[in-house]
């Protein structure tokens, strides 16, 4: 899902606060959240948690702190699995969340053939997909130009992992994107972003030779459009 | 300013107070447990770690090989893992690239050598800016990147944690690893900041 | 900016809501603000009032409602021209808010030539653009490719004139987008998105021949990188 | 559930009355003014406008085709003009294309035809879908389209204002200009309904 979680490359949070001397826990009931969370290892995966806080309503979620964000998503998950009821909640006063949307369930997807798709060096392009669910794909990469530097191995797809469409174990690839690719020319010329991201977020992109062609062949365009 | 303030942290406490007591009553979790995990955050694990890899790599040239090819291995040899710890990454910084580490979808960190994150790592302020303005926001942190120098931002979307491995400064030629963990700050680990020159340690704290 | 007012093609604010027997105002405040706003022009151009909206810290931008935005923008603006004090308005308890990001200062801007660059039928893509100011460019159109339909005309530009930049007054075209060039193929195959943008927004794009002509050779790559 | 109601609207009125009772100290402001645009957009100004335009649309050809060449100057024979109407475009429904306004970046509106907007069109969530998954939210509103029908989002991004000439329901040939103004809905002007036969009336309201 599109949500407010996936906020790389976002305006308008202002400047990053920072704390001298700052404790591991800033009070207790955010020490036992941690504690809680890490001991009640049965209210799913971390793609199913991720997904419950992403669901936290937008408004909400930006008002809450990163453990209160914790707080709502464990509560999230303990309703939708039955574990607990809203009632029992809203009688103690732990106040859970509406999420914004319900959790999706897919059908179990075919895994992928373990074979690596790409090999370091590839140029790719990152898909543009826009999943309703959980995706690991950030808004800032999608349809953007990279290339793959390394294969990291086969991973669980958070994209079904998360709805219960199983691991779909595939490949993930560190790929690089120009700084300038992903943010136009205003982004310093030397800098990269590097991210880890699924065989299934990338299609191959045509080599570069090809893309150079095709951009002389819109600088030509764009010159015989400005003497109109 | 901070959002991350602006909910009263007495509600929180009391919602967490009540969620535990369900879950107790449930059996659901161990109260006995949940303390040994607080302890093992609040003073087993935390930068110290992280420092005690960098010093090292910095003087056994044997690890620092080993750390770059497989650093979930690494740290191991140093008895560090655990959960987000599965698949360390080291990066090194170097005359000509600059690393900085983030998560954007949320705040994974590499628990193992780092801790747990501080506020300002979690915070949707670097969340969302360190991806588009990475220089920009090192110059928040007191840190000016020189042009020729490549920023090479790190975004941990999958199982990889991330943890970069500082320059050694100038001047600690004669330093024993132990002194040289001392040197070894949080920030620079992120790539938040690089390590002065030990004589100008005052400005290397936090 | 990117800042969250930019919310086109986002999850997370859950179902539509809506009221019967609707009033213009839920409350004699908002009837009051919506006048006051409208009865005092002094504060700047419909494009500093929007900047300043997109101003807001995000967190209370979203926990704001309608007019409680335009109530925290009219604040920044007449602060920070200085009609008003920010000391004023607390004394008074107008809670005037601290915003994101300080407004930007641009020097005037050369005039584009009245010329129009594009006419309907022209494919073009839309800029990759990220400006830390004042613009209409919405995330989801960059770097996307679409059909300019009309041109409106000759308006003055948003990106400069939001920051004393001067009105740099161009063509503004109604581009339309096809639904899955915008969200990928998930998106209903007939659907259409128009947009008005600025010629500043845009750039020519090859003809569709050649773009066809490189999907067919994106497909050749895949192909083969598919037979690994 | 809304972000509409988060804040408690006191707050906000006291606010208000702070921030009118300085501008009128420093004579910024008339409140007689004020008291006049309320009158105006309260009592004057709203979606039975546009209704006139579209039953006029409908029965005078001549008119049609001038307000959708040029809806601006078409809209003013009937009187109709002002803020936020300075450039209207009207696009019309047909047996193969639905149209849906929206301003995706703030709440633009066409004023003078349809009054200020409801609080769903300034809504986050009708703002952020709308263009994304139109038909997905246009079920929300009860309506369903058919997948042979274009849906054209129209995004309110520049100086246009937008307002959409819904299809004339069937057995209406009878009916006069006025009574066929009295079926036309705010929303069937959006995008977000359509026009029920006069017969299935009760489902044409708000």
């Amino acid at each position: 899902m599109n949500g407010i979680h996936d906020m790389g490359g976002m305006d308008g949070f202002g400047p990053v606060m920072r704390e001298e001397h700052e404790p591991v826990f800033h009070s207790r009931w955010e020490a036992r959240l941690f504690g809680l969370l890490a001991a009640c290892r049965r209210t799913g995966n971390a793609d199913e948690f991720r997904h419950a806080i992403e669901r936290i309503p937008a408004p909400r979620h930006l008002n809450s702190s990163y453990y209160e964000r914790w707080l709502d998503a464990l509560q999230i998950l303990l309703i939708e699995k039955g574990m607990l009821s809203r009632d029992e909640l809203l009688a103690r006063g732990a106040d859970p969340p509406i999420p914004a949307q319900a959790p999706m369930r897919l059908k179990p997807m075919p895994p992928r053939r373990a074979r690596a798709r790409f090999r370091p060096g590839d140029p790719i392009v990152a898909r543009n997909l826009n999943p309703a669910g959980h995706t690991r794909l950030p808004r800032y990469v999608r349809g953007k130009r990279g290339v793959v530097r390394r294969d990291w191995g086969i991973y669980a797809f958070p994209d079904t992992n998360a709805h219960g469409g199983g691991e779909r174990p595939q490949h993930v690839y560190s790929v690089a994107f120009k700084a300038r690719e992903l943010w136009g020319a205003s982004a310093a010329s030397r800098d990269w972003v590097y991210i880890d991201l699924w065989e299934d977020y990338l299609q191959a992109a045509a080599p570069r030779s090809s893309a150079s062609a095709r951009r002389r062949r819109i600088a030509a365009v764009n010159r015989r459009a400005s003497k109109r | 300013m901070s959002a991350n303030h602006t909910r009263a942290p007495t509600g929180a406490a009391l919602r967490v107070k009540a969620l535990e007591a369900l879950l107790e009553d449930k059996g659901m979790v161990d109260p006995a447990a949940i303390d040994r995990i607080i302890d093992l955050y609040e003073n087993k694990i935390g930068p110290r770690n992280g420092a005690r890899v960098v010093a090292k790599a910095w003087t056994d040239a044997a690890f620092r090989k080993r750390l770059l090819a497989d650093a979930t291995a690494a740290v191991a040899e140093l008895g560090y893992g655990g959960p987000e710890g599965g698949h360390l990454v080291a990066v090194e910084n170097t005359a000509r690239v600059h690393n900085l580490v983030v998560c954007t979808l949320c705040s994974c960190y590499p628990w193992p050598v780092l801790g747990l994150p501080p506020m300002w790592y979690k915070s949707f302020a670097y969340r969302s800016r360190a991806v588009r303005d990475p220089r920009g926001l090192l110059k928040e942190f007191g840190l000016e990147i020189p042009e020729r120098v490549e920023v090479r931002v790190w975004d941990s979307s999958a199982e990889q944690r991330y943890m970069v491995i500082p320059r050694r400064p100038a001047g600690t030629a004669a330093m024993s690893e132990q002194e040289l963990a001392a040197l070894v700050t949080r920030d620079s680990m992120i790539g938040t900041a690089v390590i002065a020159p030990p004589s100008h340690k005052a400005f290397a704290r936090s």
